[in-house]
């Protein structure tokens, strides 16, 4: 089977949630991808949320707010790109690759782009293949799950661990 | 008289500072050494693992441990002191987030060894010899621990009950927690010992703070001549202050040197690189993409400037390869 | 006067045809004409086709295949891309009559001896020999393979070329010939392949 | 100021007054033209009845040599201008037909990227040698000559990178600094007919003639024109015209040909000799 | 109540929560597998009831929550059903009515987010069961809120004077409320005054709304501001607070009775300028009015040609006239600010420019018209006494009107502008009937659906006015043949014949379309509300809610919203005056209570967060040294709480934790 992205995505309440809203209304189909969590600005969303998704196991976060100049709260959105921009540099030293984190600015009248965002951040996604943090997490911790094996096969009678 | 408590001093991948501040602590050393038994501390007094190791279970009332965790031999001597003592505290920065070594999870460990073995600038190393866990010399194998992949914080290895935060802890809080154990005054475990506040709350410098920074440049300290009496922030430099638990009476910024981070985000924050991006990159002046990036370019290291010692504690805990 | 019956039978109708026609390049709007006609009004040739290129569209996207390949619509076409600049619907009118070209002589239903299919392959034949095209070859070829009679009613023309020097019975090739092959049969072996 | 010249088949043959006139202009305005090394045939319109993939990777062959110099491309042909761009923009929108082609480049050892821009010689004349520095190497303005400025399709259509598509005025702005008056011409985007003139001249025929009459109506003593079938056309059908219609004797030139007699380039160096339809109406007055 | 629940938890610790789905009929259960994922749900910690239901918002399906959660003691609700921006409040009311916190609860959106929008039904369910889970997870971080109760002023704004606005003011004056309607032009009347008749009636477009204009002189619970725009709204429903900048017309409004002794006495003995009012075909003087029914009844000048204005050497003669010394040349603007409970905006439309079609030759040649200024020419108060003739005085013996000029085009615009049709028909109609020039009309369809409008498309078939579907590619003065010379051609498919003509006429009419006005985009922001893809004003819900808009107690009405004719203009008016009459009589309005909050003692006092609001609710306390958040100013964007660096800020309903368990339940297993 191929491999299918888990995407979580923060969508503002007043202009994406909404054009996801209106996609659903136009009966647009899309990639099934996608689990939408709502914040009433994307200025609600903090840094540490696109990372702990992707700790928990997104492969992909995408973030949805009004167009620059549209925001319901004046400017929520443009604290979000500055914040943003940084975020994504960070993801980027952090091996995170280009495309995993998204910020898309889609309007309560844009259901046609919910679609079409999804279906590219999915496609593109899908294409970098499983992120997969949990397991990395599981995987780089083996190294100290076999220390006691380690350690007693060297010197069997000076170490008895507490774990 | 019944046996004063036992406290045991270790070390683990750590600059030997936190051992300093412990030095520091001056005469009232003196008062710490009068009310416990040292019965463990490799910088100072000549105990050896099987002194530690016959101890039974349990005996030992407070294990103070500095230094992340990076070899084996570092997480057996934890796992070890774990099962020995009562209380483990996490002591400083490196055992509690990682520290300074644990910027090294921005690199492969196959990549550190190639370039301090062999291409770092002044190595002789022609053939390319590495250091190996085991070694058989005239009939002897000499052993040397594993280095793993990444560098931990102490928690990550051993479950911890307190935390001294601080590159190194401040003597000040180092006594007061001293003071709290012998007492038995102890607060929850898992607390870090020192208060849940930032710490602009002792910063003299916060009065000078505006209330709206419109940051349109960042700037390093070898860049500008710092004003002694006004907000780091304010003057452009990546002051951590905001995101930063207090305990340390700003140390730093009463040295005319921005905060770095060390005492690491209060209890409310996860991942206090993140968090203090998130406040200080929302207010900057431009709006444009390329105006933001521009600011951006003004730091030319996040990782190291946001995670300076905390990097094992980051959500994404290290670099993907 | 023939009397012939235009009714047509929903069996008449080749559906894969419809959806072929709008997978093709510039096909893509096909179904989004609303058959204003403004592509008739606009075509300067519209007035000598046997479908105006409205009429077209609708025929090719309810799939009526045959009407559609034999026409002399397809061929007419001059590609001057004034149906595409006014489509309200942005449809690609031009790419959709290459396309159809394409079709029509891949299953050979083009009209006989119509010069314009001619044409097409001799020019491909030629670029494939030499190239590039040498107007006066290509058109004695093209003559030679369609209408003799007209060919002598060019002759006036020849006449004037050759007076004014603007014409040449050497062909013009370029140095590179089996890079160019190497591309064209490359090109050859990928489509059989799609097609398995 | 140096370019890439892509000829095209037709100012090799037929049209070879335009490359004549054409390089004399640039010749004389300092601008340098190098031939594109060993190019091919653009494919024009007749390929892409053929194959659509072949048709662009004809044009890519071009392009990718191009490419290998870091210089616009000019184009005069109306044909060869449509077609490469067609080409460039085709490949940016469709991946699929791109990776095709890429990899039919690929197999001659040629790599395509699409850096390369096409453009045609009134948008350079226009855009990038300006009409101050044009103006100021006329030399005997074509004072009291009448003109109709015909751009036919392609260089408008369906893309107009450089001039407007219902009204084009680059070419009128470098006839009125040549000191020429344009008259009104409505049908300067119309189709001249192209290919059809030949091959099926009952149809081709009458589109030429519509335009040779409007601008005859309009007074203009010849039409100007940019593109070798244009001028192929409009001027070498005139007898079949006259036979079915009736005589229009109106010169067909080409802008360049123009261009360079106000600036004082000779009749022969700007191949007007080779008019079918006699251009010395053109000559006039020097 | 409420917080007696809060405490009482199960032995594991975890408040006890129902979980609720709904079918929507076969809306969510054709596509989600809704009985696998009530099972599921009750799998999931802390659940301790799991249904499905038909309806769940229906009154029985609300029943049955209110029901479970006395019996079952529910601590917690999760309902799985359409989008929380449909039925968020109804089952938040079942909570309450069940004895719970309606806060205690949270929404699952799986019919717009997931059933409606995915055809595969197992990744349909596979999803819905991530979004319960992550409900189920969030819910129990949940606490118990109440909304904030703030009264509404129960003054109203209308912006525009179109018959939208005045057709609200009127009914919301008539209903006791205070008005102020603010228009932009020196009078209310909009588009519709200038039309000559209405379509398909016929019946003078002056006779029915000059009434109208006079009433909204007249009322006395209307304030009429022209010659004036909002400048700024701050505030939230049902206490915004407007800016309004009245432009200086260098007449006392006062003052002035409309007599027009300046006009007469103006230094310009005759007209000179363009009339903007008769698009240009008639002329006026620098001192005007626009029309002799102009409301209020008060000229104007217009500095960029009053001689006084350009040199200040004028004899002012307009001046000496006037017995009541209305005019004043040292007028300023002024600035004035408004208390208003509900905002209507009915801003109108602007027509299509026609010179974007170059083709068509409008601006070129002179026999093309657009629309407007046949409406004009037809006028019998217009520029030729209502005689249809050319530029140059002629007549025209043949009129060609084209249709959807600007409309149904992708180059241009896209919709359909809904009203063109039916007035090309009118205007081929009065056409024909003042000039007795034959009459063609080229249209793709003819869209006549509302009452009588067939009929009146019917009685023009039979008036011999031609009919030639097809749009038209080209307006051309180039002809064929010798009765073509001298006319405009119209090259044009006849798509019912199925071949292309040439018509020669004298006239062209263009049939512009609707567009939205060139500075909605600048209003929509000043306003807070949205615009649609094409630009007109977003209504909330495009069947249940066409004159809310997302902005709570913003309202729009007529042509701002979509093209409409004036029969649906008038209807969506009143509806709009009746939804402000709602919002002003209910007499407060609960706010949702996701305010943010900063927690004293863990704030360091850094005022990171203090320039972040755009609404001014954080304050620096100096004394304190902390930052403190007004919650009736704060709308709950959360951007403070997401920026604050110690993480001493929450808001409620999106608490950090509410949000990372969000997350941990959408990816977890």
């Amino acid at each position: 089977m191929s491999f299918e992205p888990k995407i979580v995505a923060f969508f503002c309440n007043w202009c994406t949630y909404t054009a996801a809203d209106l996609a659903g209304v136009s009966r647009l189909k899309y990639a099934p991808n996608v689990r939408v969590i709502r914040v009433m600005c994307s200025g609600r969303v903090d840094p540490q949320f696109v990372m702990d998704a992707f700790a928990k196991g997104a492969d992909g976060v995408l973030l949805g707010g009004c167009h620059p100049g549209d925001c319901h709260y004046a400017e929520g959105n443009y604290k979000t790109l500055r914040r943003m921009r940084m975020l994504n540099r960070m993801l980027k030293d952090m091996g995170i690759e280009d495309g995993r984190f998204r910020l898309e600015w889609i309007s309560g009248a844009e259901g046609e782009k919910v679609k079409v965002t999804v279906n590219d951040m999915v496609a593109k996604v899908r294409a970098l293949g499983p992120l997969d943090m949990p397991g990395k997490f599981k995987e780089w911790d083996k190294e100290i799950e076999e220390l006691e094996a380690h350690v007693n096969s060297d010197a069997p009678t000076e170490v008895a661990h507490a774990r | 008289m019944p046996d004063k408590p036992k406290v045991a001093f270790y070390w683990c991948a750590s600059c030997g500072g936190c051992e300093e501040a412990v030095v520091d602590l001056a005469e009232d050393i003196l008062k710490v050494v009068e009310a416990v038994d040292i019965v463990l501390w490799p910088v100072a007094m000549d105990f050896k693992k099987a002194d530690i190791a016959a101890r039974p279970d349990k005996s030992v009332a407070v294990a103070f441990i500095n230094g992340a965790i990076r070899t084996s031999e570092q997480e057996e001597w934890v796992h070890m002191l774990r099962r020995k003592a009562q209380v483990v505290v996490s002591f400083g920065a490196c055992a509690n987030s990682g520290g300074i070594p644990a910027l090294a999870n921005q690199f492969k460990k196959e990549d550190i060894l190639k370039f301090v073995y062999e291409d770092c600038p002044g190595i002789d190393n022609p053939q390319k010899i590495r250091p190996q866990t085991s070694t058989v010399d005239e009939g002897r194998t000499l052993t040397l621990p594993v280095l793993h992949n990444m560098v931990r914080s102490l928690d990550q290895v051993i479950e911890v009950d307190y935390y001294l935060p601080g590159c190194p802890p401040t003597p000040k809080i180092i006594m007061s927690a001293v003071q709290a154990i012998l007492a038995g005054k102890l607060p929850a475990r898992g607390t870090v010992l020192s208060p849940d506040i930032a710490l602009c709350e002792e910063c003299k410098r916060k009065d000078s703070k505006p209330a709206d920074l419109a940051l349109a440049e960042f700037k390093r300290p070898h860049q500008v001549q710092i004003d002694p009496e006004k907000c780091l922030l304010a003057q452009g430099l990546v002051c951590m202050g905001p995101a930063t638990r207090s305990g340390c009476e700003a140390l730093c910024p009463s040295g005319n040197m921005p905060c770095t981070g060390c005492f690491g985000p209060t209890s409310r924050v996860k991942d206090q690189g993140a968090k203090f991006v998130s406040s200080v990159f929302s207010n900057i002046v431009p709006k444009e993409e390329k105006d933001i990036d521009a600011v951006l370019d003004g730091i030319p290291d996040p990782i190291g400037t946001f995670y300076r010692y905390g990097l094992s504690k980051c959500i994404l805990r290290r670099k993907l390869n | 006067m023939a009397i012939t019956q235009m009714m047509k039978y929903e069996a008449d109708r080749d559906a894969d045809f419809a959806r072929w026609a709008t997978s093709q390049t510039g096909g893509e709007n096909l179904r989004h004409c609303i058959q204003c006609g403004v592509c008739s009004a606009t075509c300067p040739l519209s007035l000598y086709m046997d479908y105006t290129p409205r009429r077209l569209i609708n025929l090719a996207r309810e799939g009526f295949k045959n009407e559609v390949l034999s026409s002399l619509t397809i061929w007419l076409c001059a590609s001057c891309y004034a149906c595409r600049v006014e489509c309200p619907k942005k449809i690609q009118v031009t790419d959709i009559m290459y396309a159809l070209k394409r079709r029509a002589i891949q299953e050979g239903v083009y009209p006989k001896r119509f010069p314009i299919p001619v044409l097409a392959k001799e020019f491909g034949r030629m670029i494939f020999m030499w190239g590039r095209v040498n107007e006066t070859l290509l058109v004695i070829d093209l003559f030679l393979r369609t209408n003799w009679f007209k060919f002598l009613s060019m002759t006036g023309l020849g006449l004037n070329l050759m007076r004014t020097g603007r014409m040449s019975f050497l062909p013009d090739s370029i140095r590179r010939k089996d890079e160019l092959r190497k591309i064209l049969n490359a090109l050859e072996a990928d489509k059989t392949e799609v097609a398995k | 100021m140096k370019y890439l010249y892509f000829p095209g088949c037709s100012l090799k043959g037929t049209g070879k007054a335009y490359e004549e006139s054409l390089l004399a202009v640039f010749r004389a305005l300092g601008v340098e033209l190098k031939e594109i090394d060993d190019w091919n045939c653009c494919g024009a319109t007749a390929y892409m009845s053929v194959d659509e993939a072949k048709s662009y990777a004809l044009a890519g062959r071009n392009l990718a040599i191009a490419e290998r110099e870091e210089l616009d491309v000019i184009a005069p042909c109306s044909a060869c201008y449509l077609g490469l761009n067609k080409a460039q923009k085709s490949l940016q929108d469709h991946p699929e037909i791109r990776a095709r082609v890429t990899k039919a480049l690929a197999a001659a050892g040629l790599e395509y990227h699409g850096k390369v821009k096409v453009r045609h010689p009134l948008d350079v004349l226009i855009n990038d040698v300006g009409l101050d520095a044009i103006a100021k190497r006329i030399k005997s303005p074509l004072k009291g000559h009448k003109f109709a400025p015909y751009y036919g399709c392609q260089i408008v259509r369906p893309f107009a990178s450089f001039d407007d598509q219902y009204d084009p005025k680059t070419m009128d702005k470098l006839l009125a600094a040549a000191g020429a008056e344009n008259v009104t011409f409505p049908l300067k985007t119309r189709c001249c007919g192209g290919s059809l003139t030949g091959t099926v001249p009952e149809v081709g025929l009458r589109l030429a003639y519509i335009i040779l009459k409007e601008a005859k109506k309009r007074g203009a003593e010849a039409v100007v024109t940019v593109c070798p079938l244009c001028q192929f056309n409009l001027d070498g059908y005139q007898d079949q015209i006259a036979r079915k219609f009736e005589a229009v004797d109106m010169p067909v030139v080409y802008f360049t040909q123009v261009l360079g007699l106000a600036m004082g380039l000779s009749a022969d160096e700007l191949g007007l000799k080779r008019s079918i339809i006699s251009a010395d109406v053109v000559l006039a007055g020097r | 109540m409420a917080d007696n629940n809060a405490n009482k938890q199960q032995p594991n610790g975890l408040p006890r929560i129902g979980f609720y789905i709904c079918h929507c009929g076969s809306n969510i259960a054709g596509t989600i597998d809704v009985a696998d994922v009530a099972k599921y749900a009750a799998g999931l910690p802390g659940v301790v009831v799991s249904r499905d239901y038909k309806y769940m918002c229906s009154d029985p399906g609300q029943e049955m929550i209110a029901q479970d959660i006395r019996e079952h003691k529910l601590e917690r609700l999760v309902v799985a059903a359409c989008s929380p921006n449909l039925h968020e409040e109804t089952f938040r009311k079942a909570a309450a009515k069940g004895g719970l916190n309606s806060f205690f609860f949270q929404m699952v959106n799986i019919r717009e987010h997931a059933s409606w929008v995915h055809e595969d039904k197992k990744a349909a369910t596979a999803k819905a069961k991530d979004l319960a889970r992550a409900a189920v997870y969030r819910v129990r971080f949940h606490k118990a809120l109440e909304k904030q109760q703030v009264p509404v002023d129960p003054n109203v704004l209308v912006v525009g004077g179109g018959i939208a606005g005045i057709h609200a003011a009127l009914t919301l004056a008539n209903a006791g409320k205070k008005v102020t309607l603010v228009e932009r032009e020196s009078t209310i009347g909009g588009h519709m005054a200038a039309f000559d008749k209405t379509f398909p009636t016929l019946d003078c477009a002056a006779c029915i709304l000059t009434p109208k204009m006079s009433a909204v002189k007249s009322h006395p619970n209307i304030t009429l501001w022209t010659y004036s725009e909002v400048s700024k709204v701050e505030g939230y429903v049902g206490n915004y607070k407007v800016t309004v900048k009245r432009k200086p017309r260098y007449v006392i409004e006062d003052l002035c009775v409309g007599c027009m002794e300046c006009i007469d006495a103006c230094v310009f003995k005759e007209p000179k300028f363009a009339d903007k009012f008769n698009q240009g075909l008639g002329k006026r003087k620098p001192v005007y009015i626009d029309f002799p029914q102009a409301t209020p009844k008060v000229v104007m000048i217009d500095p960029e040609t009053c001689i006084q204005f350009k040199t200040g050497k004028c004899k002012k003669s307009c001046a000496e006239a006037c017995d009541r010394k209305a005019i004043d040349f040292d007028q300023k603007e002024e600035v004035k600010e408004l208390q208003v409970g509900a905002i209507i905006l009915a801003t109108g439309f602007k027509t299509f420019d026609a010179k974007k079609e170059p083709h068509y030759g409008y601006g070129k040649y002179p026999g093309v018209f657009t629309a407007l200024e046949i409406e004009r020419l037809v006028n019998a108060s217009g520029p030729t006494s209502g005689e249809v003739v050319l530029r140059d005085g002629k007549h025209p013996k043949a009129v060609g009107i084209i249709h959807c000029v600007g409309s149904r085009d992708e180059k241009t615009n896209k919709w359909c502008s809904r009203v063109c049709c039916m007035y090309s028909l009118k205007l081929a109609h009065l056409i024909k009937e003042h000039s007795g020039a034959e009459v063609y009309n080229f249209y793709i369809d003819i869209r006549a659906a509302g009452k009588a409008y067939e009929e009146f498309y019917d009685k023009l078939l039979s008036e011999g006015v031609h009919f030639i579907r097809g749009r038209v590619a080209e307006v051309t003065d180039w002809a064929m043949t010798p009765e073509e010379e001298g006319k405009l051609v119209l090259r044009v498919e006849d798509t019912l014949a199925g071949f292309v003509r040439r018509v020669p006429v004298d006239m062209v009419v263009l049939a512009t379309g609707l567009e939205p006005q060139a500075d909605a985009q600048e209003v929509r922001r000043r306003f807070n509300i949205g615009c649609g893809n094409e630009g007109f004003f977003q209504e909330r819900h495009p069947k249940l809610a066409p004159v809310n808009t997302f902005t709570d107690g913003i309202f729009i009405a007529g042509a701002c919203q979509s093209p409409k004719d004036i029969p649906d203009t008038v209807a969506q008016a009143g509806a709009a005056a009746a939804e402000a009459l709602v919002l002003i009589d209910a007499g407060h309005v609960e706010l949702e209570p996701n305010t943010s909050h900063v927690v004293e003692e863990e704030c360091c006092g850094c005022k990171s967060c203090v320039p972040l609001c755009p609404y001014t609710a954080i304050t620096f306390d100096e004394a304190k040294k902390k930052a403190v958040i007004n919650e009736v100013i704060c709308k709950g964007c959360g951007v403070c709480a997401a920026a604050c660096p110690s993480g001493s800020i929450r808001q409620n309903l999106f608490e950090d934790e509410e949000i990372f368990s969000e997350i941990e339940g959408v990816l977890g297993k």
